[in-house]
């Protein structure tokens, strides 16, 4: 690109906005495929919920402009928010609310995601604007799910290709998507809201992240987010063309042992390994220092968020000796790595720190997401492994479950996370963090680190969104000054 | 040229020689021709004649250079001297050359009459391309080409090699050029054709006045068509002065040798061939008395080796008996579907071998020769008719009833080294037809055997320790008889046996077969194009064409009174040294 | 040629530079395969997180790389991957090609068709697309990579045996064979193989190359030897993001493969010069 | 030549043929139940069902491979159980990608090779010769995405002279499309190019050394006039030979270049294919990939009839 092409970006670049991310949809339909690449492209740009989650974790008000609460904390009657429009020019009412959430409990939903509306019992349109949704028993996890794709808003006739159509109440409209490369959003005009502040935004896919610097080096990118590389971030950090972010985000590094197998289904020497790991090196070594330490399988932006790092501080001498309690010296493990950056990253020191303590772990590679879905996550045939686990307050999902690949024996604390749902926001707060607690103590899994939101760019972009709360890539914000 | 003397000096070639960084290849070459003049260079394989031609051409190849003068008519200066720009102006115009290798020697993806008209457009002799490529068709003509149109449309691999040869004369005759050197334009001819193109250049030559330097080791042709002839041996000039002269009377040894071995009309004492070393009993042919001596001569000594078979054949059961024998080739690939076209090789042939008989099989290139003794050796399958082999039927044999004649009959080949494996040692080459399966081994005993074949074919023992490309032709030709003899066959084969010799070896090789046949009491058939061969070993003869048997018979009978038309163009077509000596 | 002997013996030529520095080359990516068994300086495997991203320096000859691992262990190690790939590879390809090859060319017909056929469908599948399909089914490690590399190499050697089979079958020395009673079996063995032997070893040399090329591709899509074994093609992948500021961490193992291909190429080279027919003779 | 065609063509489709066979089954050894895949973690029983039936994975093989392969040559690739949308469209925008990229960086490679390579072999002995043969020597050496890499680094994050990665359709926008293509053709260029000069020298060695071109300068033809005139057509034949082979080997090999520049080829949509255990797909990618090889092999062996005459007689 020369001078000239140079000049005409500059003058574009008012108007729009690239945001280089690792890993293409495979489509645009999340109500029957996996994973998180299609909400990230599309909640909150093109889709909406009542309800949204800000940057702090916060529940506030969308489409929804506000909501009560009633008999018995199982009915959530919501005002909605008046001329709101779909993509496709259809008016958004309570109808579209009625029809959404049943459509998640109804077949047509296939994603696994779909049981979090197992416990909406009814949906009552009362009105265009109103409409109440009652519950099997009151929940505090279910409003919050609301701001996750779970809640998103259908018009009915916009379902026929959900796979390559994607027609929403959001800000923007899918103005063309180019397979293998990116997707182009265009502004509404019709959007109720405030208006973007680009007139177009493209998420580009890349394969790694090198590729994404480089993008954003020869100016391709505006922005690389949720950067899977640390290494790269030195060179961007001293140059003032380019701005460098670390936000939280609601992922956390999960070191899995199987509780139900040997060695790990002994709670001394799952603790043994809670000692031996110096979290803090593996963060500085694997992930060169970004991500935050807290010692349990809460990010900071949940409400029930506690600092955990005293309960297993590193003490080697401590692990050895529980070892040596258990009758597990000399230890030889298999440790099953998903073939993820941050997950060898983390392989290799985790390796070498349990080597100190006399434990022998031998990685073994399982290809990401396939084998390690079908070995691990399926067939829990593995000892050790680690993975990254994105879903936003998923410590119940974790850990209140026998059956997950995990295998924590549920048993202490399933009545108080049950309790805990049902009670109001002080004890649902509390009796959550009895929950954690309980978890940590058992040593149920070592939490590694909390995975760092890294955003690289441009200098002159404004608003992007840090944290990373939910699944969601809102671009609404995102602007140059 | 506008140099009306036709007499006037052409080439002078002062004190050449060639040398790469290690050998001399030529030495002190001298050469004086006038227009008109027809000289010929003789000498045998790597004398250095090829390497002297590329001199005079300037296109010695890479790594060899040349020293002293060279200089041609119409071009002051020292060619040797001169830059590559200079020589390309002379070379194609003032002077022309032709190859040996017809079919290598043109571009196999361009067309005949393109290559003619290059050597004219190159030259800018002709205005236009269309022009040139007129000219170049009569060119074809002038060369007796038949439908030259159609040939100069044709790629090189469509010509016939007589034909290939034609265009390259016709190629090298395109600008008159006042010298012509032929680097044995006719050895990969056969007889026929081999005639009809010698007869061509002399005819155009002469017609041009064109100075002509012919190259060949066969010393007849070089009687048919030079004048004049220079002699080279590790080369050097070793004789030099008319063609008479030096063929009737040698004063150099090694002209004298070369004469004796090429001269299969005649014998010494024993009734033997000539070699270059009893060349010194040799008489050289005299242009006064050309046909009697000599030929009487020939007559004389042959019994000692005709009369015993002759009368053999009268009771001695037949050795191989040939019933209507067919055999036909598909041709293209033998693809999947498809009507395959078919080349008959054989079309019908009967003949009758008996024990103790030396039976000559004649014919040119093509006519099936290999093919027949590849179906005798029970090597190929016929496609019809009855081959009897001592005593076994081969039409239809299974591979391990062929066993049993294997070792009756053995075959020797044409190509020296090809035919020996050269990753083997020659003791274990010879013993190879000892380990046919079936066999016992027995080392001690096969190692005595090859020593005895070693010492038959005169070898020295050490030899069987020693791989084939450490021999020479001759030695190596040694080492196939050897083999094909050690296990006592009653019948041997040979398929051009002495083709691919120096005439120095051939002359032995002949002699060694010659004697061996006598000893081991073998019946021997021998196949070979040249008929002067044929008529000094075998007794018995069948002339081949186009895979049919056109006549049979005694050797005296066909080469004295050919009947028919086929056979007289071959017997007229062959050369020998005497007869084109007394025809001069 | 008469008088001429041969004195041009294939034995006593002298050695060609192209052989001198191909073997050279590959013989010190061989010492460095056989050293890293019984010597490195350190476990190429060990992370020591204090060491990281060292320079090169007497106690690191090329550094430590992002977890404080010696590269030159590594390279050291990842001569031995590479190599043992190459071996198998062209092991499998040396014995499934090979005699296919000669039976193809011996035998001609239904057999040469077949075999010919395999070789073509064989051909459509590149080394690597048969390690992506094999990465699929098998998931991805060194075994994969071989084997994928092995039968991506095998019609290479097919076609270069059927070449050479069908050129020694045309000559007269196996009609001599075939006339002292040598069944098939026996002339393979004593007269095919022999003298195809010397284009086999050069494919052997060339396919090697190959092979090593094609593992560094794999190892870099992530298709081959998975972590935490050190593989020269992964090293250079996960050296990437180190180029702005640790770029000598790419040119060690880009340095290995590069010298691994060039012996290879260049003993192929020179091996075929050697084994050349034309150029065994007087010149 | 009809005949030959003819042949050649009804090898084409049992070697097609074989090859889908080999294809499917092998690809049907895959572990992992794609409707286990789609559906990702928690994936109910019921739902599974329901998802195999879905897909068709539940219906016999031998049903499945006819539904498969017997849609191939129309064109019909079948709906891919990941992306839940038809395949061959995608396959259509990626062989488009692939092809343009290759076939450029082979017409450089050949730009680069024939003057090198006949330079290489006429000066053989002299040191500018040497140099070129030794350059190409180290080229082929390289690996083509360290060649890649180091493209990136020096003329688009270094010097800032051309876009990192990316892809833009020539249709779209041609002077985008070219900034992209430069560094991945000559990534690809490069490497290919020093393999070529290297067939390129001997075949004009091979060549320089044959009577013809002796006979040709016998005429009075300049040395490189002769060469030009009769040898380089001569030495293209075994060129041609190499060119088809590696450009056939070169539609996969690219991907790891597809890779490095982030360009949306076949190689890539057949790396994220297996990902995401998209069967269907990587085993279309195969046959595509497959078919384009054999179709290289179809072409070139027309352009032997072509530029051989002999050919003809079958040689
Ligand atoms: N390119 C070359 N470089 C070096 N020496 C060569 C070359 N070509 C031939 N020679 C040697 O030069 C000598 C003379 O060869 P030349 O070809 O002139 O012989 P010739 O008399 O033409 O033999 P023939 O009858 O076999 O053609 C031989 O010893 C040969 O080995
Ligand atoms: N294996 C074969 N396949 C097809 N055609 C063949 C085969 N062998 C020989 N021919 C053809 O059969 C005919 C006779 O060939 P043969 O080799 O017997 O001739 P020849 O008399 O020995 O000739 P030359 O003197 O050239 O050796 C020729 O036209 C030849 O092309
Ligand atoms: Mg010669
Ligand atoms: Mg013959």
């Amino acid at each position: 690109a020369g001078s000239s092409s140079t000049a005409t970006q500059d003058a574009s670049q008012k108007s729009s906005v690239t945001v280089a991310l690792t890993g293409e949809p495979v489509n645009l339909d999340f109500t029957t495929t996996a994973g998180a690449a299609i909400p990230q492209a599309l909640m909150s740009n093109v889709y909406e919920g009542l309800v949204e989650i800000d940057q702090d974790g916060k529940i506030q008000p969308l489409l929804a402009e506000s909501w009560e609460l009633g008999n018995g904390n199982k009915t959530y009657t919501f005002k909605l928010r008046e001329g709101v429009t779909f993509s496709n020019g259809e008016a958004f009412t309570a109808d579209d609310v009625k029809f959404s959430i049943d459509r998640v409990k109804s077949d047509a939903w296939v994603s696994s995601l779909k049981a979090k509306m197992d416990i909406v019992d009814s949906v009552k349109v009362i009105n265009d604007t109103e409409v109440a949704v009652t519950l099997k028993k009151p929940s505090n996890a279910w409003l919050f799910d609301m701001g996750t794709l779970v809640g998103a808003m259908f018009d009915p006739s916009g379902v026929e290709d959900l796979a390559s159509t994607a027609i929403g109440t959001g800000p923007y409209e899918i103005e063309a998507w180019n397979r293998g490369q990116s997707i182009d959003f265009a502004t509404r005009d019709d959007y109720w809201g405030q208006k973007p502040a680009v007139d177009k935004a493209t998420l580009r896919y890349f394969a790694d992240a090198v590729a994404t610097t480089n993008a954003l080096q020869s100016g391709d990118v505006d922005v690389v987010y949720n950067m899977q590389s640390p290494e790269l971030l030195s060179s961007f950090e001293s140059n003032d063309q380019f701005q460098v972010l670390e936000g939280t985000s609601n992922g956390e590094i999960v070191l899995s042992m199987n509780n139900k197998k040997a060695p790990f289904d002994d709670k001394r020497v799952r603790q043994a390994v809670m000692y031996a790991i110096d979290r803090q090196a593996v963060v500085d070594t694997a992930w060169n220092g970004y991500g935050t330490v807290v010692g349990g399988p809460v990010p900071t932006t949940d409400p029930y968020y506690e600092d955990l790092n005293d309960v297993y501080p590193y003490d080697p001498e401590k692990a050895k000796q529980l070892l040596k309690e258990a009758g597990a010296e000399d230890l030889s493990i298999t440790f099953t790595v998903p073939t993820r950056p941050y997950a060898t990253a983390v392989s290799e020191i985790v390796v070498s720190q349990l080597a100190d303590v006399g434990i022998k772990a031998s990685i073994e590679s399982a290809e990401f997401p396939a084998v390690w879905l079908d070995q691990v996550f399926t067939k829990k045939d593995y000892q050790m492994s680690v993975v990254l686990a994105v879903e936003s307050r998923d410590v119940l999902a974790m850990f209140n479950n026998p059956d997950y690949y995990l295998g924590y024996d549920n048993s202490k604390i399933k009545d108080i996370a049950a309790k805990a749902d049902a009670a109001d926001e002080a004890g649902y707060v509390a009796g959550m963090k009895k929950v954690v607690r309980t978890i940590v103590d058992d040593a149920a899994a070592d939490t590694l680190f909390i995975f760092p939101n890294i955003v690289v760019a441009k200098s002159g972009v404004t608003g992007i969104p840090e944290n990373s709360v939910t699944e969601a890539l809102d671009l609404t914000g995102i602007g140059w000054n | 040229m506008a140099d009306n003397d036709v007499r006037s000096s052409l080439l002078d070639v002062s004190n050449l020689a060639i040398k790469t960084k290690t050998r001399t290849l030529v030495a002190d070459f001298n050469l004086s021709m006038k227009r008109g003049d027809r000289v010929g260079l003789i000498g045998e394989s790597g004398s250095g004649k090829s390497m002297t031609a590329s001199a005079l051409m300037g296109l010695l190849p890479e790594g060899a250079s040349a020293q002293g003068s060279i200089q041609l008519a119409g071009h002051p200066g020292n060619l040797v001297d001169a830059s590559d720009k200079e020589l390309q102006k002379i070379r194609g115009k003032d002077m022309a050359m032709v190859f040996q290798e017809p079919l290598t020697a043109l571009n196999p993806l361009m067309k005949v009459g393109r290559q003619v008209a290059e050597i004219m457009t190159t030259h800018k002799v002709v205005a236009t391309k269309a022009e040139a490529r007129k000219r170049a068709v009569e060119l074809l003509a002038s060369v007796k080409l038949p439908d030259p149109e159609r040939a100069a449309r044709a790629y090189p691999h469509q010509l016939s090699g007589g034909q290939r040869q034609r265009a390259m004369l016709a190629m090298a005759l395109a600008n008159d050029p006042g010298l012509l050197l032929c680097d044995e334009p006719t050895t990969a001819l056969d007889v026929t054709v081999q005639r009809q193109v010698l007869e061509l250049i002399q005819e155009s030559v002469a017609e041009r006045g064109t100075g002509l330097l012919f190259i060949t080791h066969d010393l007849s042709v070089v009687a048919n068509v030079c004048d004049r002839v220079l002699v080279m041996n590790n080369g050097r000039i070793v004789e030099e002065g008319s063609t008479a002269q030096v063929f009737s009377n040698p004063q150099h040894p090694y002209t004298r040798g070369l004469l004796a071995a090429s001269d299969l009309n005649a014998t010494d004492a024993e009734g033997r061939l000539f070699t270059v070393a009893s060349a010194a009993a040799y008489t050289p042919p005299t242009i006064e008395d050309p046909q009697a001596q000599p030929q009487a001569q020939a007559e004389a000594e042959k019994p000692a080796a005709t009369a015993a078979p002759q009368a053999a054949a009268e009771g001695n059961q037949l050795v191989i008996s040939v019933k209507d024998l067919v055999r036909t080739y598909p041709v293209g690939r033998t693809a999947l579907f498809g009507k395959p076209g078919e080349v008959q090789a054989l079309r019908g042939i009967s003949f009758d071998v008996a024990a103790g008989q030396r039976f000559g099989v004649v014919g040119e290139s093509g006519s099936g020769k290999s093919t027949l003794l590849r179906i005798l050796a029970g090597l190929d399958q016929p496609t019809s008719g009855s081959v009897q082999v001592a005593g076994n039927q081969i039409a239809g044999a299974k591979e391990k009833d062929l066993l049993q004649l294997r070792q009756q009959l053995q075959i020797v080949f044409q190509d020296p080294m090809g035919s020996l494996d050269p990753r083997m040692k020659v003791r274990d080459i010879i013993a190879e037809p000892l380990l046919a399966p079936g066999q016992k081994v027995d080392s001690a005993k096969h190692r005595r055997q090859v020593a005895e074949m070693l010492g038959a074919v005169g070898l020295p023992a050490e030899a069987a320790e020693r791989f084939p490309h450490q021999f020479s032709g001759g030695q190596r030709q040694r080492i196939s008889i050897a083999r094909a003899l050690v296990c006592q066959p009653k019948v041997l084969v040979a398929d051009e046996p002495v083709s691919a010799l120096d005439v120095s070896v051939r002359a032995q090789v002949l002699n060694l077969l010659s004697d061996l046949v006598d000893d081991y009491q073998l019946t021997l058939v021998f196949v070979s194009h040249d008929l002067s061969v044929v008529r000094y070993i075998c007794d018995n003869v069948v002339v081949m064409n186009h895979g049919q048997i056109v006549e049979s018979g005694t050797t005296e009978q066909i080469y004295g009174n050919p009947r028919h038309e086929y056979t007289r163009t071959l017997v007229n077509s062959s050369m020998s040294l005497r007869e084109e000596l007394a025809s001069r | 040629m008469a008088q001429v002997h041969a004195v041009a013996k294939p034995a006593r030529r002298k050695l060609s530079p192209t052989l001198i520095v191909g073997g050279s080359l590959v013989a010190l990516v061989l010492l460095a395969a056989l050293l890293s068994f019984i010597w490195t300086p350190y476990d190429p495997i060990q992370a020591v997180p204090a060491d990281r991203l060292q320079g090169s320096s007497a106690q690191h000859l090329m550094g430590t790389d992002r977890y404080g691992r010696d590269v030159f262990s590594g390279v050291l190690y990842g001569a031995r991957i590479t190599l043992l790939v190459g071996l198998v590879a062209v092991g499998i390809a040396l014995l499934i090609g090979t005699p296919l090859g000669i039976l193809a060319g011996m035998r001609g017909g239904v057999a040469e068709e077949v075999t010919m056929r395999g070789a073509d469908i064989l051909l459509a599948f590149p080394a690597l697309l048969v390690a992506i399909m094999f990465g699929a089914v098998f998931g991805a490690s060194t075994l994969t990579a071989m084997l994928a590399i092995g039968i991506g190499s095998i019609p290479g050697f097919a076609r270069v045996a059927r070449s050479g089979t069908l050129q020694v079958m045309s000559t007269e020395y196996i009609m001599a064979a075939k006339a002292a009673s040598q069944n098939g079996l026996r002339i393979a063995r004593r007269h095919v193989l022999p003298n195809i032997i010397g284009m086999v070893v050069v494919q052997c040399s060339v396919s090697f190359a190959i092979a090593v090329l094609a593992e560094a591709a794999l190892s870099f899509l992530g298709l081959g030897t998975p972590p935490p074994v050190p593989s020269w093609g992964r090293m250079l992948q996960e050296s990437q993001q180190f180029l702005g500021t640790y770029p000598m961490l790419a040119v060690w193992p880009g340095l290995a493969i590069a010298t691994a291909v060039l012996g290879f190429t260049l003993l192929g080279d020179g091996l075929r010069d050697r084994f050349d027919p034309k150029l065994n003779g007087e010149r | 030549m009809g005949l030959r065609i003819l042949i050649n063509v009804a090898r084409f489709v049992v070697t097609y043929v074989v090859a889908t066979v080999a294809v499917f089954f092998f690809m049907r050894a895959i572990p992992g139940d794609p409707a286990q895949i789609a559906l990702g973690v928690n994936a109910t029983p019921e739902l599974l069902a329901k998802t195999r039936a879905e897909f068709g994975t539940d219906r016999p093989l031998i049903v499945q491979y006819f539904d498969w392969a017997l849609g191939l040559p129309l064109g019909d690739f079948g709906t891919s159980y990941v992306t839940r949308q038809d395949i061959s469209p995608l396959i259509a925008d990626r062989v488009q990608v692939s092809l343009i990229l290759v076939i450029m960086a082979m017409i450089v490679a050949l730009a680069i090779a024939v003057p090198f390579g006949t330079y290489a072999a006429v000066k053989h002995r002299n040191p500018s010769g040497i140099l070129i043969s030794g350059i190409s020597q180290l080229g082929v050496a390289i690996p083509n995405f360290l060649a890649g890499i180091l493209l990136v680094v020096v003329f688009a994050v270094g010097l800032g002279w051309l876009p990192a990665n990316g892809w833009t359709p020539p249709g779209a926008d041609f002077g985008d499309f070219l900034a992209r293509v430069i560094l991945p053709v000559l990534a690809l260029a490069s490497v290919q190019g020093a393999i070529l000069t290297r067939y390129v020298r001997s075949a004009v060695m091979e060549v320089m050394s044959e009577d013809y071109l002796r006979t040709a300068r016998s005429k009075g033809l300049g040395k490189m006039q002769a060469l030009v005139k009769h040898g380089l057509r001569n030495a293209s034949i075994p060129v041609l030979t190499v060119t088809s082979v590696q450009l056939a080997a070169l539609i996969i090999g690219a991907v790891v270049i597809e890779r490095v520049f982030v360009i949306p080829g076949l190689g890539s949509m057949l790396l994220d294919a297996v990902g995401n255990r998209d069967l269907l797909t990587v085993q279309s990618v195969v046959m595509v990939l497959v078919a384009i090889t054999l179709i290289i092999n179809l072409v070139v062996d027309v352009l032997y009839t072509i530029l051989d005459p002999r050919i003809r007689k079958g040689a």
